[in-house]
């Protein structure tokens, strides 16, 4: 990262006192409604919001201006914005001076971007490009909000680096109000990042491969650690379809359903010797486990969850598990005392005091701390109030670097053969697959409603509320439509709640190179009418 | 044609562009910048064009709304015609213009320099004016206006009493300039007023002659003008707006309407003082839709004062700004009420809010904002033309300057008086008002609509001042005087005056909403003779309640007709309660009918018009009521040619 | 900071400039009562049950919207002032259903609470007109019913400001004013996007929460705040628990994140806890079939396996799945089981969506 | 454009458009132009309403708010010819009842309705401030006063 790591730099409360919201791949008012709130709220109290979205979101319909761009144009888009911040000489000099390095490769790379050239390659128009520009670089403070519609990209890492450029270059970071705010998707996607349930790093984001850090866990475990990065979720899916993953353990996640291009997913979890899948319900991916392990809902256990904000709270236990369901954090101590090395702890509160020993955000960390408020990490010692904001004064890498962004283009755009654009995210009334299990969710929002822009659907002949069926080069499945413009033409819009449509068998699991998050947000499809 | 307003040679510059101080005075006074005997007598000329003498004699025509839906156009284009029919073209001119005031008469026309008033005229009675007055010099005796009391036909409007009594100072004009005529009331020394404080006063000052003038607010509750301003001056704010309040919806009041019809430029004159004292650049005029000619006239009245440089940038080259706009109201009572016509303004529901902050420091868009009506606005070119002094002469001592009142009701003269502060009801009853219909006896006058009260007869030699009033239960309000006699139940004007109230409530806060529209209910039912002895004490209790903890003005005085009628009519009440008797012969619920056999003619109108078909008779014996079946709707009474029904 | 000091009912109390008499009163705990006041809103005086004396000041002014001022003398309990909050109560009994037996809000109710606490009879204006609106039954979350409304604009307030999206506003006026949204539409014709924050700010019963009708009383249910299962950013809440079965969820005015506000799914998707379809017993699979299993025999067979393919393929070969939906502890244990136990770094969970 | 396509354009919405445009960067707006609507359409159709909204960016509850919270807005079509009959005080006093009653029986509507021929929409009204000639009536624009139970009829034949 250019200057730290994948978290918000500010807080969820700051948002209502915003200047100017720079909101780009994130829908937040659908996937983070509270925090669409707080964002409308700032725009009751007059903030400026400039939103990039090839879909009309709710943002978008409110936003001053509204940047529709092809989808995954953005680093054409962003260096477009760049080139005019320097033509006009809107960007901050005296930050870049005292806090950033690299700025003359940047700005040779952005003398590449001239508005009209962006235009042509996002479809945006010039004048939205600099009043866009114009409102962003001369606020006195401004934020950007972005969510998986920048990661889910083969090039992913690159357009939240450029993101990073833009912010360093309008000295909008490290203070309040202005900063680079990915919304995490999951609950507790950040919590798992900070306790290092990732191939690379140790909690904390220490890496396997520092001597240091593994002799301190060494330590602590008393076993040794390897010194190598493990695999990632692909890998491992890749790796057992070739037999070099012959066991897997699964905790909470249906993979089947959530990773791009399912059907190979589910071919790989087949070729498993052993399966073990531990969750609440029998999702599609424990149907194929070995072993079904029942698990507690959040209701049913004690704990702690790290928001986006780095907001790390309680979770209480309400009821006791239902049946003969088990907290996971019991499963897991339970198996590992039957693997030979005891677990002996307990209570999660235990386990925290382990963490905070070993995790130096999280070292000034306890239960009794946390109260009903939480505490923003890092927390470094037993008397920190938490952290609000990031990098104010310096980065975590010191100094901020600028990093010269080449524009791509996605691993699998339309063709011929497949002429429509298939995107995918989340709607307000589901949460992924769980929600499905909510009899209200449920029958508020029962089934997939795929967007289809008015003159596809009349080119192909296609009504309101009709079934489709939906092909890419590696599945296939049926869905009714909306016709609607909030999708441009040429494009098709898909939520991945449900089940009996399940839009990740049409998903290309082409991933960015460094985090290697599938190009959910781009492939190839073709639609049919079902007669 | 050349007319005043236009230079009187290429030397004179001024235009909204490049605007001259000295425009107003020039016109009528000029030339100022140069002195040019041919210009000079130019201007006299076109001046007597507009002022009449005997070369030039003027028809002021009432054309207000009240005369012009007796037919008053009518009687203007037939004058024209006569008069060049007759060739006096040169020499006589119909001037159409706003309210006399004596509605009850209308149409009026008055013939300047004689002082001639004609009543009750019709387009017939034309030719004969135009021959006397003009040919033979005489007078249409017949249309003279014959005082009710002596009998006396009036020689002048001047001492016909509806007018002698009166002192007009904001209605000064009315009736003698054509409100759609910027030249007529410059003519008159309109905008002398604004250049006086725009040439030789600051803000502060201005504050400080409105301040000495005693001025206070005429749409009722009467806080003191100048005050007023300065708290809005005071206030910090890089924007100020103005507002005029012509949302006149007290039932039974008119005189804002009679102003803006008859006299608009008043009214913009005073809003210019008023803007350049407060330091607000825009105005706006609320005006309800109900006013077409009024808003009309404005608009006229707006777009010449622009076309002239009156309104504007740099305003007779002071550098002072100020652009006026109308917006027109929806049909809302609760939007007299400032917060409500604020937010009215802003395009929401009108609703009140709760005070503070008062809208001198956050009123329209959160911006510092003074609010008057029309009245009080068109007092000020008065004050900043002729001085606080002259002005303070007239009115009490807390209480200064004039008030127009509505007369209206069972009185002879209805119409528009303005009359200094202080003068009794009596006088202004029986004086102007010329004493009650047919001979009846007085028994109630209502004052100050909805948020004022009745009061007996034992209360006319009341002296009418905001003080006085209220301390007797009513209140000046916007001055509608509401005269009533013994055929009116007093019960029954309760209830109406509460039946207004709660149909008006916006419904924000809990004892307007709630509150009003149960005592309506017990009203009504005490007049259906459904009363219960405990009725008087809740809904007195009620009332007080009402007043105490409402949120607005509507609500705090919405209770003041039950109140004042029960302090000075209780046994009315009583009477409907426990006699189940209206002594008014009002509340139908309450009344028998029957039929005088003596005095019936036996026509059978009454069985032919009776809803519930319970008269009987025949040509013989005559007719008779079924009691019982009487649903008594009292329509046998009124189609009764011979007074032969009873009602009692 | 500056401060005033004001004698409220003889005591002499100090509070901050800018503090109103409401404010100044809770402060030190002195009752009074309100309906249409709510601290995370604007202030709307529209009550007027909050009134109070107050030397100098004509009518009885509203607490909740008058400044406390230095020197002010307050009288929060004179008898007039007791008996125009009594009127008010009765007026609002007078066009309030009195199904209190029934009604879901019972024991949760502050005009119930008021009306008990002064003795509030119902019988002055018995008899009068009273408002006739249909029950809004339109969907699965809200239940709305306009003719237990007291139009304290609580909720409209809330859509607007908290939510931004007005959805709910007044309509008409006078004693046939009503909330709604427009055209008195149904909910589920209109724009709400169901967050319920009106639900939560409704002190009647007017906006209920559909799933808890006929669940559980207030003074039976149990309050444990937590943190919302959902996205990422964090709200909380509390369940609510009865019999050991949560019966629905309310706003914790606590919550660091998002104070009352929640989105549908935190406030009404708490009913998948109890879904049928739940996981009760370990299931092994046994050619082709799930069959139920103890703990014993799941978790021993679960430790063989994994130790079989150590054994025979080494560590590598085992790759562990944790979850962005588990806790910080299960994260954390599930990676130490990784490397600790196992002994990989094969270790990943969908960081990514 | 072809005079096909040119029929299936609504002078009306073209109209409102034109408002909508003309009154959209205004502060406060919403009242001029539902005012300017409902000359253009008579009343204010659910449509219309929802046009404005979407023009002047203001949420659809707001706008039923203030279109059912002021008098002279209409949610149904009205008459050819408004006849807004004053019951203020004076006319009140002066027998304004009466006259109403009269018109009543006439059109044999009540207040706030219709004629069936679209004649006439009968409303009454608090004070058309021209209580000097009360019982007063206002068809319109234009006011009539001095009204007897006699006269009406005749006055009212003279609207078509």
């Amino acid at each position: 990262m250019t200057f730290g790591s994948g978290a918000m730099t500010n807080s969820i409360n700051e948002i209502p006192d915003s200047k100017v919201l720079f909101i780009i791949g994130s829908n937040p008012t659908e996937a983070h409604p509270i925090i669409g709130t707080k964002m409308k709220q700032a725009v009751a109290r007059g903030a400026k919001v400039v939103a990039v979205d090839p879909r009309r979101t709710e943002m978008a319909d409110v936003a001053d201006v509204w940047l529709r761009l092809r989808p995954g144009t953005d680093i054409a888009l962003i260096n477009g914005i760049m080139n005019i911040i320097l033509a006009n000489g809107w960007e901050d000099k005296k930050f870049i001076a005292e806090r950033t390095e690299g700025f003359d490769q940047l700005r040779a790379q952005v003398a590449k971007f001239p508005p009209e050239v962006v235009s042509k390659i996002t479809g945006v128009p010039v004048d939205q490009l600099i009043e866009a520009a114009r409102i962003y670089a001369t606020a006195e403070s401004a934020q950007i909000f972005y969510t998986l519609g920048i990661t889910e990209h083969i090039y992913g890492t690159d357009n939240v680096m450029i993101l990073a450029d833009l912010s360093m270059l309008t000295g909008n970071v490290g203070k309040e109000n202005s900063g680079v705010n990915p919304l995490r998707g999951q609950n507790n996607v950040q919590g798992a990042c900070d306790m290092g349930a990732l191939p690379d790093v140790l909690p904390g984001y220490q890496k396997v491969t520092s001597p240091t850090a593994r002799a301190k866990f060494e330590a602590a475990w008393d076993v040794p650690i390897k010194s190598e990065s493990g695999l990632m979720l692909p890998d491992m899916i890749e790796a057992a379809f070739d037999h070099e993953v012959r066991a897997m353990y699964i905790m909470g996640e249906d993979p089947v359903l959530t990773d791009a291009d399912a059907n190979h997913v589910r071919e790989a979890l087949e070729t498993l010797d052993f399966l073990v899948v531990q969750n609440i319900f029998l999702s599609e991916t424990a149907k194929l486990a070995d072993v079904v392990l029942p698990a507690g809902s959040f209701a049913e256990k004690d704990g702690t969850f790290t928001n986006t904000e780095r907001r790390v709270q309680r979770v209480n236990k309400a009821i006791e598990p239902i049946g003969q369901a088990r907290a996971d954090w019991q499963i897991i101590c339970d198996l590992a005392t039957r693997m030979g090395y005891p677990f002996a702890y307990a209570s999660p509160a235990d386990v925290m005091q382990e963490i905070a020993s070993l995790t130096p955000q999280y070292a000034g960390i306890t239960f009794e701390r946390l109260g009903r408020k939480g505490l923003q990490w890092p927390v470094p010692d037993a008397e920190h109030p938490g952290t609000k904001f990031l990098h104010e004064g310096k980065f975590a890498r010191g100094k901020g670097l600028f990093m010269a962004i080449e524009y791509q283009v996605p691993d699998e755009p339309p063709d011929e053969e497949y002429p429509l654009l298939l995107s995918t995210g989340r709607r307000l009334s589901h949460y992924n697959i769980s929600t499905r299990y909510s009899e209200a969710l449920d029958s508020y929002a029962p089934e997939e409603l795929a967007e289809l822009n008015p003159e596809d659907a009349e080119r192909l002949g296609i009504k309101d509320g009709e079934r489709v069926k939906v092909a890419s080069r590696r599945g296939a499945l049926e869905t009714k439509v909306r016709i609607t413009d909030r999708v441009l033409p040429g494009m098709l819009w898909m939520s991945f709640h449900y089940k009996e449509s399940p839009a990740n068998v049409l998903t290309n699991a082409a991933s960015d190179k460094v985090t290697k998050t599938y190009e959910y947000k781009v492939c190839g499809v073709k639609v049919s009418k079902v007669i | 044609m050349k007319t005043l307003l236009d230079p009187c040679c290429d030397r004179c510059t001024h235009t909204p562009e490049t605007p001259c101080r000295d425009y107003v005075r020039c016109l009528t006074e000029g030339p100022i910048c140069h002195d040019d005997p041919a210009c000079k007598a130019e201007k006299q000329r076109l001046l007597k064009e507009i002022k009449p003498n005997e070369e030039n004699q003027q028809i002021f025509v009432c054309t207000g709304t009240g005369c012009a839906s007796c037919g008053a156009h009518n009687i203007v284009d037939s004058l024209n015609e006569e008069i060049n029919h007759q060739g006096l073209a040169n020499t006589v001119n119909v001037v159409p213009t706003g309210c006399h005031g004596f509605c009850e008469q209308g149409p009026t026309l008055i013939i300047e320099p004689r002082q001639i008033l004609y009543t009750l005229v019709k387009p017939d009675d034309v030719a004969e004016i135009v021959q006397k007055e003009f040919v033979e010099g005489e007078r249409v005796e017949r249309l003279l206006y014959v005082d009710p009391l002596t009998n006396q036909p009036a020689t002048t409007f001047a001492n016909a009493n509806f007018f002698a009594k009166q002192t007009r100072v904001v209605l000064n004009n009315c009736g003698f300039i054509n409100p759609e005529k910027i030249e007529d009331y410059i003519a008159r020394d309109g905008y002398k007023g604004l250049t006086n404080a725009l040439q030789k006063m600051t803000p502060v000052e201005v504050i400080d002659e409105v301040k000495k003038s005693g001025l206070r607010g005429r749409g009722g509750a009467g806080f003191p003008t100048g005050l007023k301003w300065s708290f809005c001056r005071q206030a910090i704010g890089d924007k100020k707006y103005i507002i005029c309040n012509a949302d006149e919806g007290d039932p039974g009041a008119f005189m804002d309407r009679g102003v803006l019809e008859g006299d608009p430029h008043a009214v913009i004159e005073g809003m210019l003082i008023g803007a350049y004292a407060i330091g607000a650049d825009e105005g706006y005029v609320y005006c309800r839709a109900e006013y077409p000619l009024a808003i009309k006239h404005l608009e006229i009245a707006i777009r010449q004062a622009e076309e002239v440089g009156l309104l504007g940038d740099n305003i007779l080259n002071s550098g002072f700004n100020f652009h006026l706009f109308i917006r027109a109201g929806a049909g809302a009572f609760v939007c007299g009420e400032e917060t409500a016509l604020i937010a009215s303004i802003e395009g929401k529901r009108g609703m009140p809010k709760v005070r503070p902050p008062f809208p001198a420091q956050s009123g329209l868009w959160g911006k510092p904002t003074n609010n008057n009506n029309v009245e009080t606005w068109a007092n000020v070119p008065h004050i900043l033309r002729n001085g606080a002094d002259r002005y303070a002469q007239f009115g009490t001592e807390k209480s200064k300057g004039t008030k127009i009142f509505a007369l209206t009701g069972k009185v002879n003269n209805t119409g528009l008086a303005e009359v200094p502060m202080g003068m009794t009801l009596r006088d202004i009853i029986f004086d102007i008002g010329g004493g009650i219909q047919n001979g009846k006896k007085f028994k109630a006058v209502q004052i100050g609509g909805p948020s004022g009260g009745c009061l007996p007869d034992e209360m006319l030699d009341l002296q009418v001042d905001y003080d006085t009033l209220t301390k007797a239960g009513a209140m000046v309000g916007s001055g509608g005087l509401v005269i009533m006699d013994e055929t009116t139940c007093m019960v029954d004007i309760a209830r109406f005056f509460l039946n207004f109230s709660q149909s008006e409530s916006c419904g924000k806060c809990t004892p307007c909403r709630e509150g009003t529209k149960r005592m309506w209910e017990i009203l009504d039912r005490i007049t259906k003779g459904e009363g219960k002895e405990e009725d008087l004490d809740n809904l007195e209790h009620l009332a007080v309640v009402v007043k105490e903890t409402s949120l607005c003005g509507l609500g705090q005085n919405a209770p003041n007709p039950v109140l004042s009628a029960l302090k000075y009519f209780r046994p009315e009440f009583e009477a409907h309660i426990r006699d189940k008797n209206c002594p008014a012969h009002v509340c139908s619920a309450l009344m028998t009918y029957s039929i005088d056999p003596d005095k019936c003619k036996k026509c059978g109108l009454c069985a032919k018009s009776c809803p519930s078909g319970c008269i009987s008779g025949d040509k013989k014996t005559p007719y008779q009521i079924d009691v019982a079946a009487c649903i008594k709707c009292g329509t046998c009474a009124d189609v009764c040619k011979f007074g032969a029904v009873i009602r009692a | 900071m500056e401060w005033i000091t004001l004698t409220i009912d003889g005591r002499t109390v100090t509070v901050p400039k800018g503090t109103t008499v409401l404010e100044a009163c809770r402060m030190n705990e002195i009752p009074i009562p309100t309906l249409c006041h709510d601290p995370e809103l604007s202030s709307y005086g529209s009550c007027r049950l909050c009134i109070v004396e107050i030397e100098g000041m004509r009518n009885l002014p509203p607490s909740c919207v008058t400044q406390a001022t230095q020197g002010m003398v307050v009288r929060t309990q004179t008898t007039k002032v007791r008996d125009s909050r009594k009127t008010i109560l009765e007026l609002l009994v007078a066009n309030h259903p009195l199904d209190c037996m029934t009604c879901q809000k019972m024991g949760d109710c502050d005009l119930a609470k008021y009306a008990y606490e002064y003795r509030v009879t119902g019988e002055l204006f018995k008899g009068g007109e009273r408002r006739h609106l249909p029950l809004d039954d339109s969907n699965p979350f809200i239940l709305r019913d306009a003719n237990k409304c007291i139009l304290c604009g609580k909720c409209v307030r809330a859509c607007e400001e908290v939510q931004g999206r007005s959805v709910l506003d007044f309509s008409f006026r006078g004693f046939h004013a009503q909330v709604g949204p427009a055209f008195n539409l149904p909910y589920s014709e209109s724009e709400c996007v169901f967050c319920g924050s009106c639900v939560s700010v409704c002190p009647v019963g007017a906006l209920t929460e559909k799933k808890m009708v006929g669940q559980g009383r207030p003074w039976e249910v149990e309050k444990v705040q937590t943190t919302c299962p959902f996205c990422g950013t964090g709200c909380n809440f509390d369940l609510n628990v009865k019999d050991g079965k949560v019966i629905g969820v309310t706003s914790n005015p606590e919550a660091p994140v998002n104070g009352k506000a929640l989105c549908v799914k935190g406030r009404f998707g708490m009913d998948l806890i109890h879904n049928s379809e739940r996981l009760t017993t370990p299931l092994i699979k046994k050619d082709g079939e799930f069959v139920e299993a103890t703990w014993d025999e799941a978790m021993d067979l679960v430790a063989q396996k994994l130790g079989e393919v150590k054994q025979e393929h080494g560590a590598d070969a085992i790759s562990v799945l944790s979850s962005a939906r588990c806790t910080n502890e299960e994260n954390f244990l599930m990676q130490k089981l990784a490397r600790a136990v196992i002994g990989t770094n094969n270790i990943d969970h969908c960081a990514r969506t | 454009m072809c005079e096909a396509c040119e029929d299936l354009i609504d002078p009306k919405e073209t109209e409102l458009d034109a408002v909508i445009a003309q009154y959209v960067r205004e502060k406060g707006a919403l009242i001029p132009v539902l005012q300017k609507a409902q000359e253009i359409y008579g009343y204010l159709p659910t449509e219309v309403l929802k046009r404005v909204g979407r023009g002047l960016r203001i949420p659809l509850s707001k706008i039923y708010g203030v279109v059912t919270f002021y008098a002279q807005f209409r949610l149904m079509p009205m008459g050819r010819n408004v006849l807004r009959v004053c019951l203020g005080t004076a006319c009140h006093v002066r027998g304004g009842a009466k006259v109403l009653e009269t018109i009543e029986q006439e059109l044999g509507v009540k207040d706030g309705g219709t004629t069936e021929d679209q004649r006439f929409t009968l409303e009454i009204v608090a004070c058309i401030g021209a209580c000097g000639l009360a019982p007063t009536m206002m068809i319109n624009d234009e006011v009539h006063g001095r009204l007897t139970a006699e006269n009406v009829t005749e006055i009212l034949s003279k609207y078509e």
